[in-house]
């Protein structure tokens, strides 16, 4: 048992500080918290990732993954985490590449791969339904094979980023018979074909980053099709224990209780900073204590995994414990703000109002309330522990 | 003893529920809180006709002479259609104020001028720096002539944009967030040096920071005594704090019916999700939960006119009460209704926003669990 | 709405006070201690609230209740709370007492109801069965009608006090057939009959007061059967719900958070007093506002049934969170006693040990765990309510 | 990075194991909790003999050079089968004073004999008024001739009752509660004016209280230095934190695994009660609160050795999620057990009892949060 880092590890902290510092330039920074020039912020920094060739610590080397192990992926995270550096939109880089380089042919990997790694290509997601929801595989969008085609109708939704997407991923029906999860498969359609429709849905954060995508009779190539029909479950569910284990976000949470102890001190009530009160000590305490838990737990899965397993029903209980700390998280830095977690976004500037960070704190909080419902809710989550841990 | 309400208490709850059902559904709502103003005159001017404007003041001024329990059952009732008007800030608070320290000058000018629905008030408490002290005022009056010179700044000023009047907290003596040396005074919001900027908060109302630049006010503008503001303060924001509970729990037991009823009808794995029993269980809390708030509400009421002397740890365990009870009802009802529960198009999300502002007025549960503890514990 | 108290309300307060001042007197409380005169004290300060004619506050007039309203009973248990008295034993005077005047006949009326008053005989509760648990109409301890007698044969469980019984009420299956729910009926066994045998049960806090009874073809007159054979379930249910209101116990939990205050007021810790500690004190106000609440649930459902409702599945919100309460206070109170909540009763002296209610305060909380169980367990209260209340 | 264990640490943890499965049952352990001495002398020979009285300490005394993980693995096995013998007290608490602090000739007289399983220790460190604070100490040792007077009283010494030796902290200098003045003495529990009352616990355990009436002790009785106590208990205390997490590690262990087998064979309603959801979904809490802490008992041993900074708040954090994960698992076990659960006859109640003790030793949770705060926010 042993949690030191090699000297050469080290050395690679180093490195990872050193390119944080000097390529997440605040230009950049600034960029994302624009809508307009959010899109190709994003663009510019996986790019920037890309060329120095850690866009994808999780992909094979042979496909342009890093090749590093377990301790340098758990240092690249944790540094990231710690400059408040955004992780790179999942879709295309976490769920789709790996998709592709594990089940696709030949052709889809020169096709798709390169074009992921460099951001050429946005990805987004067509997995949930309305009404599907948890229940992913009562899905009932339809692809009806005519020669080299699929013709797929139906709609997905809850499609992050959707309006920005080139390329969508979705699991499709072309079977009715038999169990719900056979007859499903897994299609890669392209977001420019025609009968494709967008149709925003604005969050409870009064923002918009979630989508319906209908699909009115679009013709896809059946060489886009991943693996063999029917059997798009399969590779579905293979991506999904990676997905729920990438939820728990234990680093990003850890930075924001940084940061919260920071505002904490300078928020101040009857004469005394908040970080003084012994309830609110009590509150990040709570919080601290499981995360500094939770970052071992998540260390002991990746390490099983390392050493041969895979990503299991453990990677529900990351998801779990993950989400309900981001949310407490998210909780107590909006409780911090006060009446300020009132004021809607571009009211007023912070200066006019008298204060910095209420209404992002807000909306975080708001739109995190989703966490715990997205991937599998925390309540099929519990399911599936309940029946592969405990043999409930 | 007994819970029962009079026939005229409940004729006076059925009408405020019956216009909510009738006349302010989800879409009436949501164009009211999408205009400029982010209240409706129109629909203010029927509150006055009902008469519901006129509830807590005395019949010499022509109000119904209510009692906090009937501020209880309209406030409650407002909850249920998660109402914009500013019942609130002009009846409760700025009518409170007048009510309980104005001159009788003051009182019969304005009062009517409520009643009747040609007056809107505010009542300026808040400071960048306060946080949840009501006694933490930079903002000074100075005697100056016959009358004051007020400086300062007010933030968050609850209907301070359609307020023609605002009752502002000053500092005549003392330091900082000294209870003593407080004095409220009255402004027309057209007073010479009167700045406002106004916003819009996620529940829909529109606030305002206010600026008060050297404006001067006659000595008569002063609301109850000078230098004894914090007592009325305290007062009102009592009944309010009370009202909030109200109206709080109209929207928790709205948000439980609404979670209930969605429960089921959703289908998932192919039965109703109301019928997995984990999920049963935890509606069973979110109906304790609410239960539990209520029978705080009706106890802070009881005590407010009792043989009680506790009246001010009563209203901390409440405020303590309405923030767990909304979290946790708010919470999994956004939960329970999945992808739809965060999303703008369902009323569940403005429910939700609207108890979270009530949660941090006057104080969050945190607050006044720490000041409940320094009541009962301390010393 | 109005909970004033009227000014003879404020009289009978007085007299509430001053007859547990004079008749409540230490002789007597020293002698509940001591498990040699347990029974006997009981027996004793029934006989002086029967005197009074105090004893059955719940029973109508006609049978030799108080003939108090509402608001009397509220005072009264309030005062007797406060004062630290402690409560009557339930199984004759709350439990059996109301099914008999209410399902029995004149002769069993007659027979029964005035030793109950007067405490001549001690009843215990013949429910629970080993493989029933909260299924409670799951029952099988059996009784066959042969002739004008019944021969009862099975074992009860988890009898309180069963070892100082003199009778005892059971429900038995007399018929198999149909819904379980049928075919139990209602007997009043005399416990000194032939074929009884009391097994003590010894619970988690090292104390006797829990049972197993055994029945071996024990023969019981038909003349005690209540009611109708084969509809004693219905008698039973009726019973269940003041169970249930009963044991909120908010009284109770209100006086021993005084005690504890007092206690922590006295328990120092680095120079410190416990009370003066924010985390302990927020502890207490967790436990404080739940209580000042559930105080008025309680006389809010207390008010509907004086204005003519039963009691329904509210009572099962008083059960739970009533019985969720008590184990918040007693852990607290047990938290208090740190380390020397490990002692066993009667090792030392408190002046040897140098520490006054460790040893309590944890018997108490272990056999505190039972609240939850007994009585129908949270679990299921919370199926009812969800049922009867919620429509699901 | 890994989490492996080596293969000579595996062999360890099995042989634990295999012990308590085939030689330690719950009867054994319920007549070895009904003797006079709440331990086997037997037993502890066998532990000697199998070389687990070794572990801690070094080669050159004929220990094993064990790691704190090797504590860890063993502590865990042996809260498995709620083992009585004093471990913590004579290996850990007394062994690791001596290890860390005795002097060549204490190391060699005492160490071998401990390994042997002929020696007996105690640490008396409580004191009537201390509860939490270990330095809170009002015994007193008088230099005096050429050694030492010792009066005072301790309170609830883990095995005194057995000891041959007690280290006892007493105050050379310094107020109460100072951190510096505190000296550690080697007391012979037969030494004139050494009075025991010994009583038993929750847990099994006999303990007891130790009147020092003018005892007297040469001056090579100090451990480590004169004054310099504080620093020894602290080293030590922390070890046995580690230890006795791992043992409550092993009874949550213990108790989840019962009370999951319980349920999948108790039959209520008709089914079995492990196919209810709402228990299920609690059935995953404890499972994660058991993870939990098994990680944060992992972070405090690699801490320990570790270049982490942070073993303090390491320690509090895991005494904290002990205490949490503990009442949440204890509290679950008993309740799905229903009616047996509240039993003497079952042995869920005697592991909840020994995870209680395990809590309020060394401080509890809300000690340690406290403590916790203290370190990470103030200041």
């Amino acid at each position: 048992m042993d949690t030191k880092f090699a000297p050469e590890d080290l050395a690679f902290r180093e490195e990872v500080r050193a390119f944080f510092d000097e390529a997440y330039d605040e230009e950049l920074q600034s960029r994302f918290k624009d809508l307009t020039t959010f899109k190709d912020a994003v663009i510019e920094w996986q790019k920037r990732l890309y060329k120095k060739g850690w866009i994808a610590p999780g992909w094979p080397k042979e496909y342009g993954g890093t090749g590093w192990n377990a301790t340098q992926k758990f240092i690249y995270e944790t540094e990231r985490s710690a400059a408040g550096v955004r992780d790179v939109i999942p879709f295309g880089l976490n769920m789709v590449g790996p998709v592709i380089y594990s089940f696709g042919t030949e052709e889809q990997k020169e096709r798709f791969l390169p074009r992921i790694l460099s951001s050429d290509d946005w990805w987004c997601q067509g997995y949930s339904e309305t009404g599907a929801g948890s229940d992913l595989a009562s899905l009932k969008t339809r692809a009806v094979r005519e020669g080299d085609e699929y013709v797929v109708s139906g709609a997905k939704i809850w499609t992050s980023y959707a309006q920005y997407a080139d390329w969508i991923f979705c699991l499709v029906r072309t079977n009715s018979e038999g169990k719900k999860q056979d007859g499903i498969s897994f299609l890669l359609i392209d977001m420019h074909s025609p009968g494709i429709k967008v149709n925003p849905i604005v969050s409870i954060d009064n923002h918009h980053s979630l989508n319906e995508v209908e699909f009115n009779d679009v013709r896809v190539p059946v060489a886009n099709l991943i693996g063999e029909q029917d059997k798009g479950w399969t590779y579905a569910k293979a991506l999904l224990a990676h997905e729920r284990t990438a939820i728990a976000g234990v680093p990003d949470s850890k930075r924001s209780l940084t940061e919260i102890r920071s505002f904490a001190a300078r928020e101040v009530n009857g004469g005394k900073s908040l970080l003084s009160d012994p309830l609110f000590q009590k509150r990040l305490s709570d919080i601290e204590i499981e995360l500094m838990a939770l970052e071992f737990t998540e260390l002991r899965v990746l390490a099983s995994v390392a050493s041969g397993g895979a990503p299991g029903a453990e990677s529900s209980l990351l998801k779990i414990k993950g989400t309900e700390m981001q949310q407490a998280v998210q909780e107590l830095r909006m409780d911090l703000a006060a009446y300020y977690q009132g004021v809607l976004p571009n009211e007023l500037s912070a200066e006019q109002l008298g204060h910095e960070f209420g209404s992002q704190a807000r909306q975080t909080y708001m739109y995190g309330r989703a966490s715990t419902i997205y991937g599998g809710s925390n309540e099929v989550q519990k399911n599936i522990i309940a029946k592969a841990v405990l043999g409930l | 003893m007994n819970f029962d309400f009079t026939e005229e208490q409940g004729m006076l709850r059925d009408s405020v529920a019956r216009y909510i059902q009738d006349s302010y559904d989800f879409d009436t709502r949501r164009s009211i809180a999408a205009s400029p103003e982010g209240m409706s005159h129109e629909h203010w001017q029927t509150f006055a006709e009902l008469g519901w404007l006129s509830v807590p003041f005395a019949e010499e001024h022509g109000g119904f002479g209510g009692s906090p329990v009937d501020i209880m059952l309209v406030m409650e009732e407002l909850g249920k259609g998660i109402v914009l008007e500013p019942y609130l800030a002009t009846v409760v608070l700025f009518g409170g104020l007048l009510e309980r320290g104005g001159s009788a000058a003051q009182q019969a000018e304005l009062i009517p001028r409520i009643i009747e629905g040609s007056c809107q008030g505010a009542f300026a408490y808040l400071e960048r720096q306060s946080r949840h002290e009501l006694a933490d005022i930079t903002t000074t009056a100075k005697a100056q002539g016959d009358g004051y010179q007020i400086n300062g700044e007010k933030v968050v000023v609850f209907n301070g944009a359609n307020a023609d009047y605002v009752i502002v907290s000053a500092r005549t003596s003392g330091e900082q967030s000294a209870t003593d040396g407080i004095t409220l005074l009255l402004v027309p919001t057209d007073a010479a040096g009167v700045e406002r900027v106004s916003y819009r908060l996620m529940d829909g109302q529109v606030v305002s920071n206010i600026v008060f630049n050297n404006v001067e006010v006659p000595a008569e503008s002063v609301i109850g005594a000078e230098n004894g503001g914090y007592t009325l303060i305290n007062g009102v924001v009592t009944i309010a704090t009370i009202a909030l509970a109200a109206e709080a729990l109209g929207i928790m037991g709205q948000l439980n019916a609404k979670t209930l009823e969605y429960t089921k009808t959703r289908k998932q794995f192919g039965v109703a999700i109301g019928s997995f029993q984990a999920l049963q269980h935890r509606m069973v809390d979110t109906f304790m939960a609410y239960e539990q708030t209520k029978s705080l509400l009706y106890r802070a009421v009881c005590e407010l006119d009792g043989q009680g002397d506790d009246i001010a740890a009563c209203i901390h365990a409440l405020k303590v009460m309405v923030d767990r009870s909304g979290r946790l009802i708010f919470g999994e009802a956004i939960q329970l209704h999945g992808g739809m529960g965060i999303t703008d198009e369902l009323d569940i999300g403005h429910y939700a926003k609207r108890l979270m502002m009530i949660n941090t007025t006057f104080g969050d549960g945190d607050y006044h669990q720490a000041q409940f503890n320094q009541l009962r514990y301390a010393g």
